[in-house]
């Protein structure tokens, strides 16, 4: 139960629920729920006006750990429930949680859906490339070939990319980010906070049971510096240790490639600026993958347009305007009628 | 040109009172038929006949002309009696061609008076409907009463002097046979005139001549040698009070409507577009100035999800479909069921099984209702059984999801969503408010705090400081609303759901007969849109002196705590049913007793006689 | 290493001989008790016990070390006489820690014998498990023989010698137990060793630790003064054969691997992973070289639809999924009736409703398997009642499926997919084939050509020259398939579907009876895995004097023709389930009869003592 | 019933079902079936060799007309039952129909994890922009504000674009054609053919019932040459009546634009060159709407990889290598067992 609090003394502990956390020892999983947990009193929004809505899977377990308004649902099904939510009432912050199962496997319609309409509410996809819950089956992010439970001679589907796939169903706010750096993941989630509209944070999450290490090729500590690009709108787009390595875009290929500044007469105004508006720009990033690449972190795509929720207050603030607040007793006098 | 139509004192013929009549309507679906049919609906209305009609739609949107499926057609019973159905068979056929003939002419009374329109009786179109020869020319017409004609060329003339072109000028056909039929039954053409002044009102000369059709039609009546009668159908004895038209799928939507304003708590309806249920989503669309927001999902799931996502937050979850849509929602019905919160699931039924018949009525999604859910899912079903009843049942709905905290699945179907009867319209002021409580109380609180009577648990909405809480769909504690995975718990819990959901008996009326008198030879017991047509054969057979009762049952879940002592009063008891037998099975399996079936499954509403003579059957063998 | 752990002759204790006994091993999520409990599991099958294991997980998947919820426990139940469950209450619990004392203690035995691990009750994880004082240290323990071992330490020693960390050399301490379990029971340990060897072959270091720990245990036995008695428990009269330990899960997927060798027709498996039905696609994931094709689809949805498509395509169609899984896939189902292709949907029950208690078991979804569908669907539903039977289920579904032209609903359940028996192998070559027909013939070829004793359509398969044809969910002529809308031809097609699956009863076994003979005071009737508690239960009650019979009905529509007659012979039906009362439902809708229920809805399968007590209380009141 | 004909022999007729067709008078779906006919006897696919499968609505009617097997599913689930189909017997040819409210608002996750999968099916979207069947209620392509049954006061949400939504889902073959233009639907489809793995074509069709004239402000006769770009591999991106305007990237704004060859001194060796394979020029082709842009047509995307059905057949074949034909003795006395 949520204590009466003002919002400008907010602590981690009013976001934190009395329920003992059930995940695996070393989940990834923690990492997000300690630094939302931290993060959440920033935003000045009292407990008591934010429900976290999640559908089945282990990262879905979230909202019982958070003292808040929660609801874990069915599997797949969190965006219908989260804009049911938010169009019976746009005032509550509505933050929904979901896995590369929950989300893009049975749940992808209703996500692809949710991004298009672009409903007001954050979307947190927890992406550990397997399915932690029901004991390591391959998911629709897991790479081809893998060999779990249900594919003992390998996976032969090609891994759907979740932020390719958000932009291809008209998201208007994309960011990714790594379970364990907390600073990054907070800069994201300011950022989805502060956008009017859908977003979807795609979030790199070791699942150390079924998939431990899936990430690690680039959010190891030694090698994260030169396989990761740390996105920030504005910025050449610079990585590396010694931020020397930078990103072009190449006419010929008709791609982006990767150049040395300093080499071959390359300074840092040739590398290209992230502008996170720039749609075409966010495609190629999205699909950036080590080893060709580094991986964008941070805000791939931006775009503000109304919200579904505020489509709908406006429509039935039209209405009223128009017709008058409704009165049952007009409308059932409305049309054709005859007294006896 | 209004005046020109004032009613004119009957010439001619003579004018024969009589009690009622039914008249079909029939010809392609681009003949204007369902137009037609509801003008003379309305017409007939506001003179004060009872009445009921019967749309029948061809499955196709828009079949090409002259085809046998492409045929749409239009009944109405109208009275000065009270009428429950559109009719078993018509007095009258209208048939705009031949295809409208082929498929509808089985329906005429032997007798009945059949008018065509002689123009339609080409090569062409006779080949699409199938017939070798003309039936206008042979004798297979003979049992009828023919009035063949030229209602296109007539319709022509007289509305040359609009300038339409002659495509245009032949869409005013129906008009044309509108007044004859008019005439035919002294109606009045007022009313249909000012229909078309205000939906063409941006094409004067689209209204000139639909006029100038009607009273041409009206004006043939006067002047030919017409050997057939001329009637008068008076003014059913109504009880006093403001009446409308209103079909079930308008009904149902403006009982929500009325939901929300008794209850003061908004509606989020969610759904899916599916036929027969569509209409319902497009009504509510229409009235977002009445507290309902409506959304169109990308599915029946997300549909319901959202629906659910609504009740969470507060509102008052609507969701509306039809059979397959039902089987898709199922999940999320369970989490509502788990998660104990409000909800109301309209199924208009329709034929299945599968995608099945989808223009055609059946009521054979009842076992779904009440069983199609993982796990112990008890919930209410009721089922409305009249236009004016789908009203009251969504406010009823409402009522008890609320109340119990609990989805509620409503059941009609495809004849009784878009047939139509008129309602004497309720007085808003004496309609029962919906008392609906949210739990705001922090002290002592947990999401599954039980109300004592009810066993309804609380509703406390996100927003409400101090009771913050998480639901979901795993089994959850009685004391704290955790998560339990205690096996006692879970017994518990499953026995104070099934509980709930049995003790709303106590809360609804008793079961009443509609006709006869407790303790009989035969109760012939009906639920949903069989009402008219039992009640109808019902009262026939005692017209004819036997000893059968009728009751409609419209809480299926759980029974009204009479009803067994009720059956067992009977010797027999007789269920007919759209179906193969599926409210025999639950009343059998709850009462034991050998309730007869009288199940019919063809995707068409029982006629009136086939009732009779089943009960005759019984009653007299 | 292996010639060491020769079984050693009997040194202190005098060995009493027992008909059988129950164990269970209950620890920590980390602490192998599944694996414990599989090789005492398999060393005395292969002494040749009869016996029934209970796998009980926790809901997590691996919940903090010492929680509560993250307890695992494993019981066995093995004798030489017949078992058909695991037991109700052990005879010796071993506990590896607080936590697992604290959830299990109440299964154990007043005056059992009760094995704890001292190291692990510290006070952290006391004070995990909700422990105020250590019960090891206070009086509360004192109906039981507590036997404290400091099994951390005494492992710790063995294995020193293998230069293993100490968290390494700690995992051992199952081994150790397994050891002195071994050494009460007088059981060999070469089959463990042996497996040892096969599973860490790539590190020989924790094979030896293992052994070292699995002797030191044993040694232990020997050594200590141990004032508790040790047993031999005699290999149990066995019909002769080769026998092997088998799951529901395993056996039920070995019958369809079956089922497509004897029908000469490959398998295409869609499927969507949930608990606890994953374990059949994983296991069937493994034998792609046994004529099966699997699929983990995107959803319950798309791997019906899946499998579907491939029944058209002349596959056999199969799907296998759980409640909530059944919930979504009741559409597409509908469809594989409409279209009347042959499909096998496979669900293991868990408990309800919604996401319910996913690792718990029930028998809940019965009536969603008979009725959850729209529209008049009507399907075959046989449960399997045994993990023996399971195999030979999954082989009787296909052949129905194949014949009939039917989606058929196999049940079975958590308890019975995760529990284990010893199963003699049934000879391949005796197993009746399943003869699948094609239809080839262009000959007045149409796609609802029907098989008149069986009513089954023809299964015309996409490639075969001269039968190309139209299928589809909307209703079709019964005499050349095309789309009919026609009002006579719904009741007739409505009227096929049903009589073929009700036909289906001519072709299955009448009704048995277990233990009993007919005519008698008390029927008890079950259904699914319930079969061991009753069959136990009955045979208690029996040798008691009471005139009671035991049936296990496996076939639940069609039910047996024999059923009616067969419960109609005695004074009272009784039908434990697991659930509100299901079965009972549908058997008095059918049958009218008064059959009383017993329901248990606990996420528990029912213990042998509370039927026993049930059944007397019914016969001696 | 398909008579026994030779393959090259085939005609129109053979591919034409007794079964009278029902859609209503002037529906684009008339003109797609017509074309379909008459191209399919040029593939050498016997008509009991094909399969055309489809869900529900209006152009989910097409496998009735068809003298083929045909399946008419469930609304949205197409896809997986062409799929199953195409597992169970890969030597089918499997042919999916679907409409935009069928494939992309009930069945757009089986369409995207088709798509992903890449099973050797051909679907066809006939995209209409409205939902036919069931009388006229907006789909997820309809325009924003659109005015339908159920949205009076117009549409609110943002429309899906078939074709980036494709890319999205990590299709391998993307192509766009209109129902009305016989000879470039036939270059179409020819392509879909000849491609190995799954295809999507997006078909404009109009809907003259419910949504009458959706496309004509690219596709009537008289604007249609300014107004649409058909693609050609390996072919500079000319449109217009005198094929005067062109396509190139401004590096600057990140985007395609048009320019006028012969003005500013551009010549055609400045235009873009068509190239089918390059992913990113895809997503901007994809994504260009008129007015803005030209509406390209023709194959926008195409990519060969291993499909779905050939990678199932391999791990079959593989594992028969590696243990041999299953044997049903062998596996039930597998592992640990004993003689009594
Ligand atoms: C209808 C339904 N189908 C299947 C399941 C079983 N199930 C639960 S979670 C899950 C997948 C979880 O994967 P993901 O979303 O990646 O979450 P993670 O556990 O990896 O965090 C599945 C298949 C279910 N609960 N409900
Ligand atoms: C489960 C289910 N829900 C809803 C429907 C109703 N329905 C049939 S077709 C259709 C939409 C058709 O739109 P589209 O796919 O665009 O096809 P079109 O008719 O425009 O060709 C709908 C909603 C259905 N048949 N089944
Ligand atoms: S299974 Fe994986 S994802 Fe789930 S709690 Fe354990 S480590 Fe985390
Ligand atoms: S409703 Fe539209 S899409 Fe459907 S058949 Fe008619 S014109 Fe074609
Ligand atoms: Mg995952
Ligand atoms: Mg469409």
């Amino acid at each position: 139960m949520s204590k009466l609090i003002s919002a400008d003394k907010l602590t981690r502990a009013d976001f934190t629920s009395d329920q003992e956390v059930r995940w695996c020892p070393g989940c990834g999983d923690y990492a997000i729920l300690a630094t939302v947990q931290r993060l959440m009193p920033e935003f000045g929004v009292l407990p008591h006006q934010m429900v976290w809505v999640s559908g089945i899977g282990c990262s879905s377990r979230f909202p019982y750990y958070m003292d808040t308004y929660g609801f874990h649902t069915i599997h797949g099904r969190a965006p219908a429930f989260a804009t049911g939510i938010k169009i019976a009432n746009p005032h509550l912050a509505v933050w929904m949680v979901t896995g590369d199962g929950d989300g893009l496997s049975i749940g992808g319609n209703h996500l692809m859906h949710f991004l298009r309409r672009n409903p007001n509410v954050n979307a947190l996809l927890f992406n550990n490339e397997i399915y932690g819950l029901t004991k390591g089956q391959y998911s629709p992010t897991s790479e081809v070939g893998k060999v779990t439970k249900s594919t003992p001679l390998g996976s032969p589907d090609h891994p759907l990319q979740p932020v390719p796939f958000a932009l291809g169903a008209g998201a208007g706010f994309v960011a990714r980010t790594v379970a364990t750096e907390a600073k990054h993941q907070m800069m994201v989630l300011r950022r989805a906070n502060e956008h009017k509209g859908a977003t979807l944070t795609e979030i790199f999450q070791n699942c150390n049971v079924f998939n431990d290490g899936a990430f690690d090729k680039f959010t190891a500590r030694d090698v994260k510096a030169d396989r990761q690009l740390l996105l920030e709108h504005g910025q050449p787009m610079l990585f590396g240790k010694d931020r020397t390595q930078g990103l072009v875009f190449d006419i010929k290929s008709f791609a982006l490639s990767i150049v040395k500044v300093g080499e071959n007469g390359v300074t840092e105004d040739d590398i290209l600026v992230h502008d996170e508006h720039n749609l075409n720009l966010a495609h190629l990033l999205a699909r950036m993958q080590y080893p060709a690449y580094p991986v964008a972190l941070g805000v791939i795509y931006s775009e503000e347009r109304p919200t579904y929720d505020d489509v709908l207050t406006e429509q039935g603030a039209t209405a009223v305007k128009k017709f008058g607040r409704g009165s049952l007793k007009e409308l059932l006098h409305s049309g054709d009628t005859w007294t006896v | 040109m209004a005046q020109s139509a004032a009613p004119q004192p009957p010439t001619g013929a003579k004018i024969k009172t009589l009690n009622g009549a039914v008249v079909r309507f029939a010809g392609d679906s681009g003949d204007g038929m369902q137009i037609t049919g509801s003008q003379f609906t309305s017409t007939s209305a506001l003179l004060g006949n009872d009445l009921t009609t019967f749309p029948d739609f061809p499955a196709e949107i828009r079949a090409p002309a002259g085809t046998l499926y492409g045929v749409s057609a239009f009944q109405i019973n109208f009275s000065s009696d009270a009428v429950f159905t559109p009719g078993d068979a018509p007095d009258v056929l209208v048939a705009m061609n031949p295809a409208g003939l082929k498929t509808n002419l089985s329906h005429l009374k032997t007798g009945g008076l059949l008018i065509v329109n002689a123009d339609a009786f080409s090569k062409a179109n006779l080949k699409k409907a199938s017939y070798d020869e003309n039936p206008l020319e042979d004798d297979s017409l003979n049992a009828y009463h023919l009035l063949s004609v030229d209602i296109g060329k007539q319709t022509q003339a007289a509305v040359k002097e609009t300038g339409l072109t002659s495509k245009e000028a032949g869409r005013c056909k129906n008009f044309w046979t509108l007044g004859l039929m008019y005439w035919i039954y002294s109606r009045p053409r007022e009313a249909t005139i000012k229909w078309l002044e205000a939906k063409f009102a941006k094409r004067p000369d689209i209204v000139k001549a639909n006029i100038l059709a009607l009273n041409a039609g009206h004006a043939y009546g006067e002047t030919i040698e017409f050997s057939h009668e001329r009637y008068e159908v008076p003014s059913a004895k109504h009880s006093p009070g403001t009446y409308r038209n209103i079909s079930g799928n308008q009904a149902i939507a403006w009982g929500f409507l009325a939901a929300a304003e008794l209850s003061g708590t908004e509606i989020v309806l969610g759904s899916y577009p599916i036929t027969p249920a569509s209409d319902v989503l497009h009504e509510l669309a229409k009235y977002k100035h009445h507290g309902i927001t409506t959304m169109q999902a990308e599915d029946e799931i997300a549909a319901v999800c959202t629906a659910i996502g609504a009740s969470y937050a507060g509102k008052i979850g609507l969701t509306t479909t039809s059979g397959p849509g039902l089987a898709l929602k199922t999940e999320g019905i369970g989490l509502a069921v788990c998660t104990e919160l409000p909800l109301v699931v309209l199924d208009v039924q329709r034929a299945g099984p599968s995608t099945g018949l989808p223009t055609k009525t059946e009521q054979s999604d009842l076992l779904q209702a009440m069983y199609g859910r993982n796990g112990e899912s008890p919930l209410p079903v009721i089922a409305a059984y009249s236009p004016g009843d789908c009203f009251h049942s969504a406010i009823e709905a409402v009522r008890i999801a609320t109340k119990y905290m609990t989805p509620v699945i409503l059941l009609t179907d495809g004849y009784l969503g878009n047939g139509a009867e008129p309602w004497r319209i309720p007085d808003v002021d004496y309609l029962p408010k919906i008392e609906v409580k949210k739990h705001t109380d922090p002290e002592g609180f947990h999401p599954w705090l039980r109300d004592e009577e009810t066993l309804a648990r609380v509703w406390p909405i996100p927003g409400t400081p101090g009771t913050t809480h998480r639901i979901g769909g795993l089994e959850k504690d009685y004391n704290s609303g955790n998560i339990s995975y205690d096996a006692a718990n879970h017994q518990r819990m499953s026995d104070v759901r099934a509980a709930k959901v049995a003790g709303i008996a106590k809360d609804i009326p008793a079961q009443s007969l509609e006709l006869g008198k407790e303790n009989g030879m035969l109760l012939v017991l009906g639920w949903g849109s069989t009402f008219g047509a039992i009640r109808e054969a019902v009262s026939r057979c005692r017209e004819r002196g036997l000893d059968v009762a009728h009751a409609q049952l419209k809480y299926i879940n759980p029974f009204p705590e009479n009803l067994q002592s009720l059956l067992a009063g009977f010797d027999r008891v007789l269920v007919p049913e759209m179906n193969m037998g599926q409210l025999v099975k639950v009343l059998r399996s709850q009462f034991m007793m050998p309730i007869e079936s009288y199940a019919k499954i063809e995707g068409q509403p029982f006629k009136i006689a086939e009732l009779e003579t089943r009960i005759r059957g019984l009653m007299e063998s």
